[in-house]
């Protein structure tokens, strides 16, 4: 039944008023996804497009029993949206939200881990579960069709390029998860990896990563002893020359970790196969299939 | 760049691409606040006023221009001089040169210092762990690179309980496997403290001293200072950009203008501009692009919310960098309309804004319409990214011919 | 006083006997730098003063005696005036004003609010759960204290991770518990982070503010500012205790001697001084003179190493109390000498620097040697507690006879 | 065998180089008490009455393999001690400094408790186990017997009175601690009542408290429902004044908790005789054992 997200969420939107928010829930809401709350301090008793807005998580779980969020709090204020969240136990805690300060991501990320407690991004473009039409998230819905492949990525509209091309090519999807493209994030690659790896519906996975950082590395290294669903893995940023900005902080190279060559050489190590396109992905996945 | 040492040391790469870097003169202004014990001496923008700091100083001086790069040792950036004379007549010879093609425009006065040892102190964010790192090695200065790679066993590192502080005996253990005995190990432990408080006060990214000197008479002072911010936290920090009276940024017009509209842009070797909205989907064309045998130019992330207004706003910026021979959008949109943006690219090149070719792929709504505009002003739009960095790495070779 | 409040309210008492109390204006001033909001006006000193801060705040205002001590609004210490002239007069009356025994040696002039509501906002440390705790309550003012007898459910109380801070969510949560609803969350919530920034700024035991304001026009505004400060972190505070220029605590003659020697001093109703080594076993001491049917003046702790020196040190500034009609000394020694201290008793005695009957108890080593010291001198040297309680009930009474 | 140390504890000193951590390493030593380590920053290699001494806690543990710490170290300094002996396990761990301020207090206290181990004090005389001769504190060891009574208080020189009265009545004890002076310490009454009531070498207890907090409230609580053995109490503050300061930080009176009456109640409650004066406590005891 998918990971992460599935029929049963109740979920929060965090700042469904602010005009993020409100876009979103709207959309969500089309998608078929289950939002029965929304919380912005001060906003008590107003609705957006039906869904009641609460002043606090407490009194949005104590009203509505959700049980999972989604965080369009403005960055200065994300981590506190988060914090919120983690106490009030909800899981997953997904946190659209960009330009995060570092100390603030590392700070929510251990509190949510020593909880237990699964938060995905910041800076994500979300989850989706196609089959169960729920999205948490900002991504496209109709470019995700349902099936049986595992996609997790560090990149938003990479993600996007790429399971449209698998909806081309009928690759249907279990559940899509960002992990968000800031260098310091909750869910980690491996950690979704294992999430797939024990879920029933999810018969292969995709990695999407790119350069900087290891965890494609740990995850490569993780699956190639603990693993045996089959893989396709993609790393964007071959090309990108060291110690440049790329756009977002996960695109830094720098250290013989982290380059696209000792990613790729990772998973190729772990016996997947990596694109070098991003249409590659689809194609490669026929084959294992 | 020294930064490139931690990372061979971390043997990771940073947590954070952007961050606002601070010029030595002003990192150690932060760093007298805290009590840190530095050099005497001070900052100077004439070759006159060198001379003044360096009567101040009343000793032998270093004259060091202020540039944002490790390179400017190397670049003969670092002077010394044994009267205040000298000193002016070196500030006018630093003052007049271009480090890594930025000019200099002030340096720093500083008493020059009777070394016995040179070490590296520093804290910065490990990614992989998702915690700041605190990083100490009794052999700093120069050859700490090569440190990192003969001897990594050197280099000590400590991580910082992400829910707390680096508590004093954390830090004295620091100094003590750094090989430090005696006093220095309080005198250490206390500068790699005042260093966390100024990385917790200022949402620093990457602070380090190298070289931290441990001077002949057996005092510790911080000759070097290096203060990169996490430009995600500025907000916090408003008094600090305030009173440092400048760009947060040393940057190009163009880079500048990107800045402005929220986009992040790099200039390449190349001669394709790729106009990307996400930073993967940018970094997998640039690798499209060169799998096709083209070279890119331009790296430019349009990121959130990619409208019509927008990809023409970056076709305009990217237009403006004189290596550009051909331009390649490659949008994955939602709910952008594939024929306004086709409309707005043939206006802007009818006006003559665009004079190298431009191929567009894009995703989104009227996708049809957008390539019949698009088709019919001449402007290829295909379908695939794949088609696209084929199609425009041949039109780059056509300008070329 | 407004802390016993604050104790009934969380019917615990609190971790800490000793801090030092900050005057209202002193307080506000370190409000005013974390941005906390207060009403207009300004400290001063004498009447011409007080005019001078009537004229700038330019309304009404509340003249304010500035004393360390909850009952100052009972004593007539808060007092109203509409013009300038009326502030000089009142402030001369105020100046001249004694309020728990203690001159009232300056006031605050400030406007004159206009009232909404009166709140509570608090944070102290509970002892029992070792924890600061954050207390607010929408109904502030003089009635809080019947409040937490009637209504101890409209007393919102929130303990502070100790490894942590406070966090937003729990402020507005606060908030929200006391009733609060739109804009209003979010401002009071500010207001209790700063509340809590000030707390671990600053070591604070206790910060009070009651009451709270929200005005007619709907800012929330500290009417008045408690703060106490853990006499055990002053070492972190220096520069604050530099710029108050005065004593850290209000003492009369023979507290400051005591204070000066590191013994705790408490004068009381009775005229027993018991003088021991030790609070508890001076507590003790106290009971023990109360069960034979004796009063104690005087807990006097001479704390750690008590010897010779020090008991006569001890017995010195007991004799400066003009109640003090007998001394009992108790001291539970190891390796103190009981020859050396009654020898020590005796040349005091001697010198007539002791005026009344005096007893010693005391376990330590050469005990037989001086009780004959003393048995020679008229001093009862007796070997336990309850003897040497009972013996100095009668001696005192002797004294009254 | 008596509570928290016994003849397997291998005692470090923290601050030993110090005038008082000197003083009582000799006086410690003397007693029998196994001190193999001692720990001043920068002072590695010098030796104390023959004990070596060690730049870091780590240092010592790592040669001399101590398992628990006394703390010597002055208070602005003893919070980053106590925090240094926690995070190499060392356990117990007895701060004897006074004055440490509460907000490092209560740093220290939860931290320790987070790794589950028993921080006595601060402020604290320490703890004896005569029959293993055995002390690490600062009391005069010659006032406390050898026998089968638990003996905790939050005094310190009304402990030594309240002891050598037990000891000239031929009452021996197992374990005496003190608990610390401090309004906010380490180890509570509670934990130490449950730390007697478990050990098989403890037949009753002796319980010292004095005005201020709950502690003993909450221990006769729990003593009224969970604890068999017998045991008497004594509190010190009858004739406090309300609101006095009375020379340490317990010695506060307020509210209708924390005075002597309401915990003098809260032990007859539990059927715990107190004694009025500290001489009854041998007396009582001799007539429930």
């Amino acid at each position: 039944m998918a990971v992460l997200i599935d029929k049963n969420s109740r979920v929060l939107v965090q700042g469904i008023t602010g005009s993020q928010g409100t876009f979103h829930t709207k959309a969500m809401l089309d998608y078929g996804t289950n939002i029965v709350a929304g919380m912005t301090p001060g906003k008590l008793g107003e609705e957006v497009y039906g869904v009641p807005v609460y002043d606090s998580v407490k009194q949005a779980k104590r009203e509505m029993d959700v049980t999972a969020s989604i965080i369009f709090v403005p960055a200065p204020f994300a981590g506190d949206a988060a914090l919120e969240a983690i106490a009030a136990d909800l899981n997953p805690v997904v946190v659209i939200t960009e330009h995060v300060p570092v100390q603030d991501e590392m700070r929510v990320i251990h509190v949510a881990r020593a909880k237990g407690i699964s938060m995905i991004g910041p800076n994500t473009p979300g989850i989706i579960t196609p089959g169960a039409k729920q999205k948490v998230g900002i991504m496209p819905g109709h470019v995700f069709a349902d099936g049986k492949v595992g996609l997790m990525s560090r990149s938003g509209t990479l993600t996007y390029e790429i399971a449209a091309g698998m909806t081309n090519a009928n690759i249907g999807i279990s559940t899509a998860i960002g992990l968000g493209g800031d260098p310091c994030v909750g869910l980690t690659t491996i950690e979704a990896v294992k999430m797939f790896s024990e879920d029933k519906d999810t018969k292969a996975m995709v990695l999407v990563g790119e350069i900087g950082g290891d965890a494609e590395e740990k995850a490569a290294a993780y699956m190639k002893d603990h693993v045996d669903k089959p893989a396709v893995a993609f790393i964007a940023g071959r090309t990108a020359p060291p110690g440049k900005r790329m756009g977002h902080a996960g695109a830094i190279i720098s250290g013989s970790t982290g380059t696209a060559a000792a990613k790729i050489a990772a998973f190729k190590d772990a016996g997947i196969p990596v694109g070098d396109k991003p249409s590659d992905v689809a194609r490669l996945l026929e084959e294992i299939l | 760049m020294v930064e490139a040492y931690v990372q061979d040391i971390l043997h990771v790469p940073f947590c954070g691409d952007v961050f606002m870097k601070l010029f030595e003169h002003e990192a150690k202004e932060i760093f007298r606040t805290f009590g840190m014990p530095l050099p005497l001496g001070g900052v100077a923008y004439t070759p006159e006023e060198a001379r003044t700091r360096a009567i101040e100083v009343g000793k032998p001086v270093a004259v060091k221009a202020q540039a944002l790069t490790g390179k400017r040792g190397k670049a003969g950036g670092v002077r010394f001089a044994n009267t205040p004379e000298e000193a002016e007549a070196l500030a006018k010879d630093i003052l007049a040169m271009r480090i890594n093609d930025l000019p200099v425009k002030s340096i720093l006065v500083e008493e020059k210092l009777s070394i016995q040892q040179e070490i590296y102190a520093g804290i910065t964010v490990d990614r992989n762990e998702r915690k700041y790192v605190v990083i100490g090695s009794a052999a700093g200065g120069m050859s700490i690179e090569e440190l990192a790679e003969t001897s990594p066993g050197k280099i000590i590192k400590r991580h910082v309980d992400p829910l707390g502080d680096l508590q004093a005996y954390e830090a004295r253990e620091i100094a003590i496997d750094m090989g430090f005995k005696g006093k220095q190990i309080n005198s250490l432990a206390g500068l790699f403290l005042k260093l966390w408080s100024i990385v917790e006060e200022y949402d620093v990214e990457l602070t380090e001293i190298n070289p931290l000197i441990l001077t002949t008479d057996g005092r510790f002072l911080a000759a070097d200072a290096r203060l990169n911010i996490d430009d995600n936290a500025l907000f916090r920090h408003k008094k600090l950009i305030e009173n440092m009276k400048r760009d947060t940024v040393e940057q190009n017009e163009r880079e500048k203008l990107a800045t402005a509209e929220g986009m992040a842009y790099v200039e390449l070797d190349g001669d394709i501009a790729c106009i990307c909205n996400g930073a993967g989907l940018t970094m997998a064309t640039l690798d499209a692009v060169s799998i096709y045998g083209g070279k890119a130019s331009t790296f430019l992330d349009l990121g959130g919310g990619a409208d019509a207004e927008r990809v023409e706003k970056g076709v305009e910026i990217a237009m403006k960098y004189d290596k550009v021979k051909a331009i390649l959008v490659n949008i994955m949109g939602g709910i952008t309309r594939c024929d306004d943006v086709a409309n707005g690219i043939v206006s802007a090149k009818q006006d003559g804004d665009i004079t190298v070719p431009l191929v567009i792929r894009m995703v989104g709504t009227n996708e049809e319409e957008g390539q019949r505009i698009l088709n019919e002003a001449g402007i290829p739009f295909l379908q695939t990214m794949e088609e696209a960095a084929q199609k425009v790495v041949t039109l780059a070779e056509g300008e070329d011919a």
